[in-house]
Order: C-alpha cells, then structure tokens, then sequence
C-alpha cells in the first residue's frame, strides 16, 4: 500500500496547494472528517477502488496541521480523525510486528477505503433519488379528491342472557314493591285520628273501640286488620292526649273507650 | 404567456395532435383542484392546442367509465359516475349495548306478547318512551300485532322472527319462565336501588313503623 | 353478520362482472389523492369482486395516457403522466428546503433500512442532528421500525409508503442502483476490523433481507 507518493506533497502543482488552502478556510463546509477525506481523495484523480490511502492520511494530517498553523479550531472529530490516521500511517510504514494482535495496517486501510466508497456511492444515490420525478413537481396526484364519507352504523347488541336478566330485573322489582305502595289497603294512623276526633265528642259512654271502624273496613280481613290496628294506636294517642278513657276487662276481651270526663 | 419560454418554438406554430392535447386536458383536469375553464387549459396547452375540442373526444372516452367528464358552470371538471356514489361512503359499523329500557321493554315484550303499550308500562313501572319503541321497531325485533279489543282498541306488540333468529330462539315460548330464571340464579333477590334490602318481613316491618312513627 | 342483511343476498356468491369491478376500482383511484390498498378496495366494493384483477385491466387501459395507474407499495394511485408535468401549477416543492444531510440521511434509510441512527453516522462519519431526523419523520417519509434486537435495542427507521409515492417507486426494491451497490458490497454493514461490532452483523443481513427480498 506504501505507495511512491509519501513524500510528494511539495511536488504539488500550485493550484492543488490553493485548493488545499480554500479547503481549510472552508472548514465549515465540510460535513465531518469523512467527507473531508473524500472531497481529498479526489485530488488523487483515480478511482475510489484504487486510492492510496496513505498518500491520503498525509494529505489529511497536512491539512490538519495547516488549520493549526492558521489557528483554526478544528472540531473534535477531525482531531480524532488525524490521531486515527496518524496510527494508521505508522501501521502502514512499519513492518508488522508478529507479537500484537488485532489488524494490520493494510486491513484498517481497506476499512477506510471501504468507508470512503459507500459514502460517495450514497452521495451519487441520493443525488440520483432527488433526479427522479417527482410527486407535486413533475407528476400529480388528484387535485379534487373525493372524500370517503364515512357513514355510522350503529349495532346494537342484546343476547339472550341480557333479555332474560332483563326480564328477571323486573319481575323481581314486582316482588320488592314497598308496601308503602298499597296505599288502597292501608288504613293509616293519621286518618284513624281524623275519624275519631270526630267522633268522640260523642262517645260519653263505654263504647266498643271496633264499632269506631270506618265503612266498608271491616269486611275484607286485611283491610280490617289495618283499620283496628290504626284505631287501636289512634286511641292510645288520644288517650296519651288526655282526650279519652280506654279499658279492657280481661285479656283479649275488647277494648272500650269513652270521652275524659271534664 | 410564461409558457413560451418552457415551450420548444417549434410549439409556437404546430399544434401538438389531438390525442396528445386530449392527454394533457386529461392530466389538467385530473391534477386540478377546482374545475378548468376551456380559457385556462388554452393558457397552459401549448399555443394553437384546442382544449375544447380535445375535451370533445375526452368525454367521449370516459363515456361509461367509473369517472365521468363534467361541465361545472362553464368550467370542467372529472367526477365519479353518480351510479357509483356508493363506493365513496364508508360504512363505520360501531357495536353499542341495548339501553336497559329497551331491553327491558323488549323482554316484556317477548314474554307477554302480544302486550299493548299501557301494558308494559304498568309492568316496568315507568313510562315508555316512544323512542324505545321505534328503536326496537326499527331493529325490526317487534312489530305491531293485532289490535286489543277493548276500549280504545290500542295496538299491542309482537317479537319478530328476526327476535328469534337474533337470540337463537324456535319461538316466544322457548323463553326460560320464571322458575328457570330462579333456578339460573337470575332472580337472586338482589337489592333493589334506593330499597332496603331483605325479605318480605323485613319489608312489612318497615311499612307498620312508618304507619306507628308519627 | 351485518353485512349480510345489507347486502343483497346474491352478492355473496355473483360478484359484479369484471368491467363493472374495473369501473369501481377506476372510480375509487381518481377519488383519492393518496394510494389505496386492494384490500381498502375489496372492503369498499361488493363481495366477491376482485379489485386485483380489476386493477390488472385498468392499469392497461390507461397506459399512453394523460394519467397513468401506479402502484405504491401494497397500494394503488392514479398519477399524472410524468411527461406533462409542464402543464401543472407547481407545488412549492418541499426538497428545495433539504438540507444536504437530509438527503443523504434520507438516501441512506432507503438503501440500509432498517437502518438506526448509528449506521446513519457511521456512514456518514459524522453527528446526525436531531432536527434533520425530525424533518423527515414531518416530511412522512420516513418512520420509525422495529427496534434492532441488539444491546440498548436502538429504534431503526425505515422509508414510508408516502416516500415510495413521492419519488415515483413502486417499492424499496426498486430504488434506483440498488442492486448494483448490493452487488459491489456497499449495502453490507462492514465493522472497522478490530471493533466487536461482530453482533450487529446477523442483525443487519436478516434486517436487510427482510425488507428487500420479499
């Protein structure tokens, strides 16, 4: 690989010398180390597959060292770059020494050039993509799409299980319906009130509690049921109230009431 | 004006021939986004080109076809053929669950029919809506039956075949009665909301403290 | 289920003759600016047809044309012919805005992908900003693919269906010089001798594969 032009750089024509300069000037420009190298490797003028690769780490490391000279900050990566070629270079000079290990020179030197050559080959790819026709410059697609309206069918769902519980929610709310609902065969305390309110101013005398039934209460025993049993808690109150007198003779044996006397 | 200077000269002078100006009315057409006076393919078309009647031969070409050559006002335009309006809706089938008032109506329904409209109400315990029944009409899983001969000759309302072929039925009466419900466990005396829970007992007692409370 | 009480029962088993199958396809093309797949068709189009072979009669009806049938990955679009591009009002094309390493990075996402961030660097032998990435993933044309199953499990990228659109191409395969670069190496991921890149190497090969060999 050590080819004949190690030491060539002062046989360079002038104007390669001020290429060399503009390249350092136009650091900036350069997109890393790797692209410096190619835009390098073209000032050998042969194929990429044929670069001497040493005549190219020393282009490098002169660059490197002509950006010091003009006090030119170099990023960091062109410096590990330089450090990289530099040992790269040694490799490549010196005979190989059979008792370190890892790879030669010639090997390192065919990575770069492996490096050099998939990244001008991507370059001309991309220029090659961005030639191609393309959509909104060169073909079109439809200027007046349609759109897909989008139309919602709702589907509803019901298994048999869903119908069944239904059902079955139902029905067992029939048999939890608040007694409170029965209004119709409910006689409350309060209308016992009322009723005998009214009635007592007229009871002076002993008077059997169940003839204080209201109509039509005494024949269907539920009703009739509920009816004594608000009577009953009616007189109780009003005897509580001091309106009336209540008295039983023997146990179970009806229940009397007659007005306080005053 | 500005295409002069993309234009060859020769296209100054020679028209390109017609099936080719007819290309170029086409891709016009296609790629723009509103539609084209024949004064603006003109202006595009390279000079001495004919758009109208390049635009003759085009429609005929698209007579038939999935697209169509239209004329919008005095200016044109491709369109779908309008038989195939169908192709551009997109149908979004979106599964929901029965309302519980619509099943519930629905399973009233399908046990007691055939049940009129007061009927199911005074088993639910609420009003029914009158969409709950357009809904489950609409579903087609109930229809009208025979009218109630009684006062007012209300409507009532059947299950449908499309019921049974729905929930995998023979007929109304393969539904699970009572008994099965209970046996399923599906008449678990669950507390009802708002309620309290418990037995009849339990129920009754709290009817008498309301009466002995006050 | 559903579908089947929409659709006439028949469809199921005659499907539309294939010129009218053509006339939908046709239709449902010139509806959509962006490409459709067969199967967006199939779903859109009555049972049975097969836009597929629709497709293969439409594409050459309209071969010569002022537009042409192209295929876009696993989709289909209806596209000017390229030659009359002249006649079209110009978008502001968005390549103008690319940076250099955009391109490049774009480029090299195509050719390598899946391709991560790393790979990108190493081919270019520099940082690649977060902005540029993020510029392209804007652009749609490229997107996030599986991560590589190779320590930290880096993200990779890959190119979009909106790509292959853009640049005209019916797939990745047919990237211009693809097979060429394949064939002189440059597409093998090559570690610096020396470095235990040794792992990614499988990774690479099947990723590579799995994209372009299908």
């Amino acid at each position: 690989m050590a080819g004949p032009s190690l030491f060539e750089e002062d046989a360079q024509s002038v104007s390669d010398r001020l290429q060399a300069e503009a390249l350092i000037v136009d650091v900036d420009g350069f997109e890393g180390p790797l692209d410096l190298l190619l835009t390098l490797s073209r000032t050998q003028k042969v194929d990429l597959r044929r670069i001497s690769v040493l005549q190219l780490a020393e282009q490098y490391l002169v660059f490197v060292e002509k950006a010091k000279k003009l006090r030119i900050e170099l990023a960091a990566d062109y410096l590990v770059m330089a450090a990289w070629l530099a040992f790269l270079k040694s490799r490549l000079l010196l005979p190989p020494d059979p008792t370190e290990d890892g790879p030669s020179g010639e090997e390192l030197a065919a990575h770069l050039a492996f490096q050099l050559e998939r990244l001008q080959a991507m370059r001309e790819s991309a220029a090659r993509l961005m030639a191609r026709d393309q959509k909104g410059r060169d073909f079109f697609a439809r200027g007046l799409p349609e759109d897909v309206q989008r139309s919602r069918k709702i589907h509803y769902s019901a298994t048999l299980l869903d119908l069944m519980q239904a059902y079955a929610r139902i029905r067992t709310h029939d048999e939890f319906r608040p007694y409170a609902f029965d209004r119709e065969h409910v006689f409350t305390m309060e209308q016992a009130l009322d009723r005998m309110r009214g009635l007592i101013g007229f009871a002076g005398d002993w008077t059997d509690l169940v003839s204080y039934l209201p109509d039509g209460w005494s024949a269907d025993p539920a009703r009739r049921r509920s009816a004594t049993a608000a009577t009953f808690a009616a007189s109780l109150e009003l005897a509580k109230q001091g309106h009336i007198e209540l008295r039983q003779s023997d146990t179970f044996a009806p229940i009397a009431i007659r007005r306080k006397p005053q | 004006m500005t295409d002069d200077v993309q234009e060859p000269e020769k296209s100054l002078f020679e028209a390109p021939p017609i099936a080719e100006q007819e290309r170029m009315v086409e891709a016009i057409l296609f790629a723009s986004s509103d539609p084209v006076t024949v004064a603006e393919m003109a202006a595009r078309m390279p000079h001495g080109a004919d758009p109208a009647e390049a635009l003759v031969y085009l429609r005929r070409r698209y007579e038939g076809r999935g697209v169509r050559v239209v004329k919008v006002g005095d200016a044109w335009a491709i369109r779908t053929a309008p038989d195939l309006g169908f192709l551009m809706q997109k149908e979004v089938v979106e599964t929901r669950k029965l309302s519980r008032a619509a099943i519930e109506t629905l399973a009233i329904i399908a046990y007691h029919q055939p049940c009129t409209r007061a009927e199911i109400e005074e088993i639910r315990g609420v009003a029914v809506s009158r969409g709950t029944i357009d809904q489950l009409l609409e579903l087609e899983w109930i229809r009208f039956g025979r009218r109630r001969m009684t006062p007012g000759r209300p409507v009532t309302f059947v299950v449908t075949q499309s019921f049974l072929d729905h929930f995998g039925l023979e007929s109304a009466r393969d539904l699970p009665g009572l008994k099965e419900l209970r046996a399923a466990g599906l008449l678990d005396n669950r507390p009802m909301p708002g309620l309290g829970q418990g037995d009849d007992e339990g129920e009754d007692q709290s009817g008498q403290s309301e009466m002995f409370e006050d």
